[in-house]
């Protein structure tokens, strides 16, 4: 298999930035799966895809608007209207699924190269995040596993909450690179990790 | 340590000393002192001049509605103008220059304005400046003439043109409950909500929580107020749903309780930390929101009443309790009501002598006499100040018997004095109230507007509901010793003695006087608004905080109606100055982002110049060694004709199109068929509004039975994506189709010449590549190195042409791949220009032709209008409008000169004519290498027609005139031989 | 001697100012006029104006619901112009020009009219062509158009990024010299005052109830001052054109009603000498004899009838302003305020008879309005006055869109919030 | 402003774009009626009150929305999927 190349490379400085006077408050890095695959099902057949969607991948997503689920290398979660984002960090979903879901249900739409995805994770999280999105990041109001779309300025962002204090964002890929450099700059006030 | 500084008390830390310069001087001041404080403490009487008459003037206020204090904050080169004294807490080394005076803030020569006061009362300058009728002067030249002195002596503040390198950033919040503001009112509403157990964000504008806490006194449930204070905040700090911003002010209250707060991050430091920005901006969404702004206290308006030394009682009291700094020595007191009774007692607490309390009224309530013994000196009630003595500093005022609105001249008596602190009553701070949506309303007791009826979900509190007694502010559950006094004031806004005795002003700032607003009455600027216009009253800086209501009211007195009827205006964001820096926010320094195709980073170490396309860059030209624009692109556009050239396609716009109803819908979006493409294989489309004018083009491939791949332009990618979505959601919700951006899923290469097949032979593997495998509009699936890639044979150029794509991620490696199999063929990777140049000899259309108003036709792609079947636009395209014979239709041109042609030239038929009559213009040029000229593309009326015929282009902007010839569009090759061979 | 002149001044000065004349009267509505005109905008005063002036119908009222000047005429960014693209609107606009340079005197009202120049950036060579276009097409109609260079640019406008780091680097930039800025409410008040000392009276505070009607044709109108008949009724109500009409029975119009912010800073001195509009996006900034920074961009892009906008917009703006003149994030902004457009199908405006007998239309101004003042005034009194359009206004009429003969000068068709 | 998405909930207006009156109706796609087709692409009801429009959440689950929403007070008073809207109308 040929690599998929990251769009953040040269960009991408591994170490410790920002303000350092209370160590790094987050991390970030990207997760770079091996397939980011969205699966559409036509109105009334919303059912017949999640069960497809749960058993190619061994999850158990429900029907709930953003409702989402995830393991180590999989996960998956709707952000619109019959519309899931299914994310496996081995390649090859897109195939998968397309087995799985014919005409008569939906439609597959392969993103995994289209698509960059970032985790941000540490305490101050939330607040980084707030400085990019008019989304209310609380727990309460964003719980884990959940997955909302929406966007900063021209930045179309899907994200999804994979812990108390982790973020999993997935933006266009031909944005990463001036994505992750606002991120970088977002985090510097509380100091941040590059892994 | 200065005649000014009280011995002891107030909330700063005396151990602390804090340098800074003002005007180049030297001074010190304390933590906890604000510039105004610090500076009054220093002897400082004139901090300002006046805008028009610039007039010497000292502070007035002690907050955010101060009108004088304006000061120029200097950072390194950057400089910040206009910032109220009051508003800046001063830190180590911070540098301030006064405004508007010249040569310097104690001799201004503008102050020679002042003496011809009546010639420039209100509205003179629509008077006069308009020039003679006749002469060199004429028609606008004498006013513009005049206009510059005027600009320069108008302005306060200077800015300065070095960029701002600052950070500014924006956050996002979201409550329960939103209080604005930490006076006693707020903190109580908070802490109430943060039992409750609600999230809670207070807002305080100031630097440190408490508002009138920190200079009022009063026991709260046995503890004095600054402990009371001091206790709360240390609970609400220790609850977990509470956050407290303080140096935030509330300044935009938007639809559905969204709020818009400025927070000065760093300005009262001498250097941020790393990462921490200027300014943050916070965009609050509320639940609810509780508004406990306070009030601002109002001047009265008496002969001489600007002198530096007279200033608002409450803000007096405040410099003496909070900032143990003395306004002056000794100081008179002159009021319409009993709070100004409070202020004298701090005054005197603080070391002042109170030499008069000068009160309009004739009687005053229990609690205010016994202030007034407490705070000493003379009280002289039915008596009016009718006059103030002294230039730059106060000396004397004037003191005259005053009954029934008469002044009487037995008994006039002048005090000696350094200060006047003035109360007029107070207005409620009701303007986010306002800017949600409502009128307030008139009160009669209190003299004031109050807040009207919630229009959204607010509650008030305290003094911006009329609620001045800290009992009141803090609601009922606590036990608050205060002196009970009455809050109404007389209905007194003006004092005018007979004999006119100076300026009276209204708005300090702008000044206005109580005369101009006489003068807009009798010429008939009357309503509110005309008010504002005529005179510039409530326009200054400080947003005619201490002014609009005294304004108001002696308008309604010279109109001889009540207040009520005389109208109030409507506040409008912002609530106080907010620095442009933090509306932008994280945009500043980064207007917008930067959009990279997968091959970017190999544009860039190839040579490339590139062109910024919307947000996109894309490469121009692949400039080598020293190459001009023209040469560079000739050379690349020559490789492709004779040899093989790759251009990177990717930004160009990839739809997926996908479901059973692909085709039928594509019918429909199209203007000619799709349903009928077979599998595997491409057609070229074009897409017009409903309106029948060309909107876009570009090819679709079938991949599948119920799988199509649109491209569109790179320019309209988002509208077209958005065009779809609208169709299938709003107008044909049955087709089951579902639309997907795939822009970023491909890279995008063509290989395009000659040699082009030969060099994809070299490196495709898993696929035939001959014409019957891979007809023209052809598709077919292979492998570039390893990298999964489909193949479609297109040609924009008009040369063998295939556009490659693969996977994003791949790119960059099928790119490599691609370049080292055309090495034998010299492949040259080619730029924007070159492309264009490919396409202006083939006479495609693109963005430069469809321009939003040409129709098919005018483009000569009516082959494209299908006949068998309605699509967007089929109904409107044959309106009269769309087929008259005048319109701008597409063709060659030839320059005859030898010259290049210029974009944007129009093309005439005469050039002898005068005005010379257009009859079209160019849209692009190019030098063709294939055909040794300089062409172009034009709009021009009659199209076809013409071709054959003469013109002349005429440039005047780039004085370029000269001979072309107009012929058809389909310059190269046009039967196509070369792409089908 | 002129009502308003600097010796009128002195001598009013040396008398304390207590001589001065209400600017226009405050009359009674008469029974029946001429002419009313609805609207005590900019364009319904100039209209009655003209009407007085160059057509000799004085019996003419205008109507204004609150106070006069309240809507556009008092809300915009003060900017005049004629550099449009297509033919039709750089005539009318080259008249509206011409009538601007001679307009204090025509008033004996100082509008302060400041030709300094608009000047429209270009960041892609691309751009320069379309300015080379659009300055081209100015100048075969008669206008004035310079093309000028990135060099030439940056010696004109100290401040502006002109940098090649720029996120859209300068190119160079379309002038037009004779363009620059108004005092807006003066040119209300001096268009009043100009209707009234002809004999025009303004009726402020009269808001139209509704329509009186002889069958088909108009013949007056209800007003919240009681019924006033009329010859010939015209509309000039911008924004509220769609509110209006709908008590004439008229339902739909090709019109939307949007609100556009505009922003003014704090006060400074002198800082930027020129109009300058942004190519990047959508952004106009001058400076105002007081000071302030005045600028604007974009619609909000929904439909309003409320004069505020929201923040979404605001930021943009700012960002924008930015992008151009990075020293100004220092700068405070002082207020905001909104205005209602009556956004056109085209993003052409609308001056026409009908579309019932015995009325009048005008509206359709988009962004147009303040620099169309005299224009628009003029042509609807020529429309008015002769019952058939001027040439400079024969283009502009309402069945335009239906016949497909579009002014649109963005060429983003039905879609108003893109005009 | 603040529009209710029905799947993503109550988000902020810079999410939106606002795509127009949603009382127009499209004419037959075959339909030869010039006065339908006129009034549906430029007239408009521009109701000053309550105003039945359409509102795609572009900027997050790009579903096309149909809101009544008050153009005097920007006070939104419904908020459906324009495509259920649209299947109602149809059935009516």
């Amino acid at each position: 298999m040929v690599e998929i190349v990251s769009a953040l490379e040269p960009v991408y400085r591994r170490g410790a930035h920002g303000n350092r006077d209370g160590g790094s408050a987050i991390t970030l890095w990207e997760t770079q799966p091996g397939s980011i695959v969205q699966v559409t099902s036509w109105p009334g057949k919303e059912g017949a895809a999640l069960a497809a969607i749960n058993a190619a991948a061994s999850l158990d997503v429900t029907a709930d608007a953003g409702a989402g689920v995830f393991s180590d290398t999989r996960s998956a979660f709707g952000f619109a209207p019959g519309r899931w984002l299914m994310v496996d960090q081995a390649e090859g979903m897109g195939d998968t699924l397309r087995d799985r879901i014919d005409t008569q249900t939906g439609t597959v739409t392969d993103l995994s190269h289209g698509r960059t995805a970032i985790a941000i994770e540490g305490e101050r999280a939330e607040w980084v995040l707030s400085k990019l999105f008019a989304l209310d990041f609380s727990l309460a109001a964003f719980p884990v596993s959940v997955g909302k779309s929406t966007a900063h300025h021209e930045f179309f962002t899907l994200i999804q909450r994979t812990a108390t204090d982790r973020f999993d964002l997935y933006v266009y890929r031909s944005f990463a690179r001036s994505f992750w450099q606002l991120l970088c700059t977002s985090a510097e006030e509380v100091g941040y990790t590059v892994d | 340590m200065t005649a000014h500084r009280t011995q002891r008390g107030g909330r700063i830390d005396r151990s602390r000393i804090i340098r800074f310069t003002f005007d180049g001087t030297a001074m010190s001041g304390h933590s906890g002192d604000t510039l105004a404080s610090a500076l009054m403490a220093n002897g400082i009487s004139v901090v300002g001049r006046s805008f028009k008459y610039h007039r010497p003037r000292g502070i007035f206020a002690a907050g955010i509605d101060e009108p004088n204090a304006l000061v120029t904050v200097i950072r390194g080169k950057l400089r910040e103008p206009n910032v109220p004294a009051t508003q800046i807490e001063i830190y180590d080394g911070l540098t301030v220059e006064s405004q508007n005076r010249f040569p310097s803030l104690s001799f201004d020569v503008g102050a020679i304005n002042g003496l011809a006061g009546n010639l420039f009362a209100a509205g003179f300058y629509y008077k006069t400046f308009m020039g003679p009728v006749v002469g060199p002067l004429k028609g606008t030249r004498f006013w513009m003439f005049c206009e510059q002195f005027i600009r320069r002596a108008a302005g306060l503040g200077r800015a300065g043109y070095e960029a701002d390198t600052d950070r500014y950033e924006k956050m996002f919040a979201f409550c329960d409950v939103l209080v604005v503001g930490s006076g006693p009112a707020g903190l109580a509403a908070a802490q109430r909500a943060a039992a409750e157990g609600k999230r809670v964000i207070l807002a305080e504008q100031d630097g440190t929580l408490g508002g009138a806490l920190r200079w009022r006194s009063a026991t709260i449930d046995g503890q004095p107020a600054a402990e009371w204070l001091d206790t709360t905040e240390a609970e609400l700090r220790a609850a977990g749903n509470v956050t407290i911003l303080p140096r935030t002010t509330v300044w935009g209250y938007y639809d559905d309780n969204q709020f818009a707060a400025l927070e000065r991050v760093t300005d009262h430091k001498s250097a941020p930390a790393i990462g921490e920005p200027r300014h943050r901006q916070w965009t609050i969404r509320a639940k609810d929101v509780v508004l406990a702004t306070g009030a601002f206290e109002r001047p009265i308006v008496f002969p001489g009443n600007d002198r530096p030394g007279i200033l608002l009682a409450g803000a007096a009291a405040r410099y003496a309790a909070q900032f143990g700094t003395l306004p002056g020595r000794r100081v008179a007191i002159f009021t319409n009501n009993d709070s100004a009774y409070e202020a004298a007692v701090a005054l005197r607490d603080a070391g002042a002598e109170i030499a008069a309390i000068v009160d309009l009224r004739a009687g005053i309530s229990p609690a205010a006499r016994d202030l007034a013994r407490q705070a000493g000196g003379e009280l002289l009630l039915g008596h009016a100040v009718t006059n103030a003595g002294g230039t730059k500093r106060l000396r004397e005022i004037d003191v005259q018997p005053f009954a029934g609105g008469t002044i009487t001249d037995r008994g006039k008596r002048s005090i000696v004095v350094d200060c006047l602190a003035v109360s007029g009553g107070w207005s409620p701070a009701i303007h986010l109230a306002s800017q949600a949506g409502a009128a307030p309303v008139w009160d009669e007791a209190l003299q004031a507007f109050l807040p009207p009826a919630p229009s959204q979900r607010w509650t008030g509190a305290g003094a911006f509901a009329g609620k001045f007694s800290t009992a009141d502010a803090l609601g009922g559950e606590f036990e608050v010793d205060e002196a009970e006094i009455d809050y109404a004031p007389a209905p007194v806004f003006e004092i005018r003695p007979a004999k006119k005795s100076g300026k009276s002003f209204v708005d300090f700032q702008h000044d206005v006087t109580a005369s101009d607003i006489r003068l807009a009455n009798r010429e008939g600027f009357q309503s509110v608004e005309h008010l504002k216009r005529y005179t510039t009253l409530g326009m200054a800086t400080d947003q005619g905080k201490t002014s609009n209501v005294p304004g108001l009211a002696i308008m309604a007195a010279a109109r001889g109606i009540p207040i009520s009827q005389a109208g109030t205006t409507r506040f409008r964001p912002p609530f106080s100055a907010v620095s442009i820096g933090s509306l932008a926010a994280d945009t500043h320094g980064h207007f917008k982002p930067e959009r990279l195709t997968p091959m970017h980073d190999w544009h860039m170490q190839h040579g490339a110049r590139m062109y910024s396309a919307g947000l996109w860059y894309r490469p121009m030209i692949y400039g080598a060694g020293g190459e001009t624009i023209e040469q560079a692109y000739v050379r690349e556009a020559a490789a492709v004709r004779e040899s093989v050239g790759i251009v990177d396609v990717s930004t160009l716009g990839k739809i997926a199109v996908q479901g059973p109803d692909a085709g039928a819908f594509l019918d429909r979006v199209y203007t000619n068929m799709f349903s009928t493409l077979p599998v595997m294989k491409a057609r070229y489309g074009l897409m017009l509004r409903e309106e029948g004018i060309a909107f876009d083009d570009g090819t679709t491939w079938r991949l599948g039975e119920h799988e199509f791949l649109m491209t569109t332009t790179t320019a309209n990618a988002g509208k077209v994506m958005q065009h779809l979505e609208y169709y299938l959601d709003c107008v044909w919700p049955d087709l089951r189709v579902h639309v997907t951006s795939v822009t970023d899923e491909w890279a995008g290469g063509a290989v395009a010449g000659p040699n082009a097949r030969k060099v994809l032979e070299v490196c495709v593997d898993g696929t035939a590549l001959d014409n019957d495998a891979l007809p023209f509009m052809g598709i077919v699936r292979g492998e570039i190195a390893g990298a999964p890639v489909l193949i479609c044979r297109l040609s924009f150029s008009g040369e063998l042409a295939y556009e490659v794509y693969c996977g994003a991620g791949h790119g960059t490696h099928v790119w490599d791949a691609l370049m080292a199999a055309g090495k034998p063929f010299a492949i040259t990777p080619y730029g924007l220009e070159a492309l264009g140049t490919l396409r202006i000899e083939k006479g495609h259309v693109t963005g430069a032709e469809i321009d939003g108003r040409t129709s098919p036709r005018d483009l000569y792609l009516d082959w494209m209008l299908s006949k068998k079947k309605p699509y967007i636009g089929s109904a409107m395209v044959d309106r009269e409008g769309l087929v008259a014979e005048d319109r701008v239709r597409l063709v060659g041109i030839v320059s005859l000169d030898d010259r290049p042609l210029n974009g944007g030239a129009h093309i005439v038929e005469r050039l002898e004519d005068e005005p010379r009559d257009s009859i079209g213009h160019i849209t692009a040029v190019c030098y063709s290498p294939a055909l040794g000229k300089y062409i172009g593309l034009a709009l021009v009326k009659g199209g076809k027609t013409r071709h054959g015929q003469r013109a002349h282009i005429s440039d005047p902007l780039r004085n370029r005139f000269g001979p072309v010839e107009i012929v058809s569009h389909h310059f190269f090759d046009p039967e196509g031989s070369r792409m089908h061979g | 001697m002129a009502e308003y002149s600097f010796f009128s001044l002195l001598k009013n000065a040396f008398n304390g100012n207590e001589d001065w004349k209400p600017a226009w009267r405050k009359p009674e509505p008469k029974p029946s006029y001429d002419v009313i005109v609805i609207g005590g905008g900019g364009h319904g005063l100039s209209t009655a104006y003209y009407l007085a002036k160059e057509h000799g119908l004085t019996n003419v009222a205008v109507l204004e619901k609150g106070y006069l000047g309240s809507g556009n005429i008092g809300r915009n960014t003060t900017i005049v112009r004629s550099n449009y693209l297509l033919p039709d609107n750089i005539r009318f606009y080259e008249h509206s020009l011409k009538l601007w340079e001679n307009l204090s005197h025509d008033l004996n009202y100082n509008v302060m009219f400041s030709q300094r120049g608009v000047l429209n950036l270009a960041h892609t060579p691309a751009q320069m062509d379309e300015h080379a276009r659009r300055g081209n097409a100015m100048r075969h109609e008669g206008g004035d158009a310079v093309l000028l260079g990135r060099e030439e640019v940056a010696k004109m406008v100290p401040g502006l990024d002109v940098s090649g780091s720029a996120r859209f680097p300068v190119h160079g930039g379309l002038l037009q010299p004779r363009a620059g800025t108004a005092r807006h409410d003066a040119v209300a008040w001096g268009y009043a005052r100009g209707a009234d000392r002809r004999g025009v009276d303004i009726l402020e505070n009269c808001e139209v109830t509704g329509f009186l009607r002889e069958g088909e044709r108009v013949v007056g109108v209800t007003t919240t001052r009681g019924e006033i008949r009329a010859k010939k009724v015209a509309v000039a109500v911008a924004g509220s054109t769609g509110r209006v009409m709908k008590l004439a029975g008229i339902e739909n119009l090709p019109i939307e009603s949007h609100v556009l912010q505009a922003f003014v800073s704090e006060s400074l001195k002198p800082l930027i000498d020129q109009v300058v509009t942004f190519g990047g996006g959508h952004l106009y900034v001058s400076q105002s004899d007081k000071g302030g920074l005045v600028f604007g961009g974009d619609l909000d892009g929904y439909n309003t009838y409320a004069q505020r906008g929201n923040l979404p917009l605001v930021e943009e703006v700012m960002s924008e302003l930015l992008a151009m003149f990075p020293m100004l994030a220092r700068v405070r902004l002082l207020r905001s305020w909104g205005g209602v457009m009556d956004m056109s199908m085209d993003g052409s405006p609308i001056i026409t008879t009908g579309p019932l007998p015995g009325m009048y239309l005008n509206c359709g101004w988009c962004y147009g309005g303040f620099k169309a003042t005299p224009a628009s005034g003029w042509c609807f009194a020529h429309t008015i006055a002769r019952d058939a359009p001027h040439e400079f206004n024969a283009p502009f009429t309402l069945d335009r869109f239906h016949r497909g003969i579009l002014i649109d000068e963005k060429g983003s068709g039905a879609t108003p919030k893109w005009h | 402003m603040l529009i209710p998405c029905p799947y993503c909930g109550p988000r902020d207006l810079s999410e939106f774009t606002y795509q127009g009156d949603a009382t127009r109706v499209r004419p037959d796609p075959g339909s030869t009626d010039q006065a339908a087709w006129n009034a549906y692409v430029y007239d408009r009801v521009n109701t000053a009150g309550d105003h039945s429009e359409f509102w795609q959440h572009s900027g997050g689950c790009r579903a096309h929305l149909r809101i009544v929403r008050s153009t005097l007070t920007h006070e939104v008073k419904s908020v459906a999927y324009a495509r259920d809207s649209i299947h109602e109308r149809s059935r009516a």
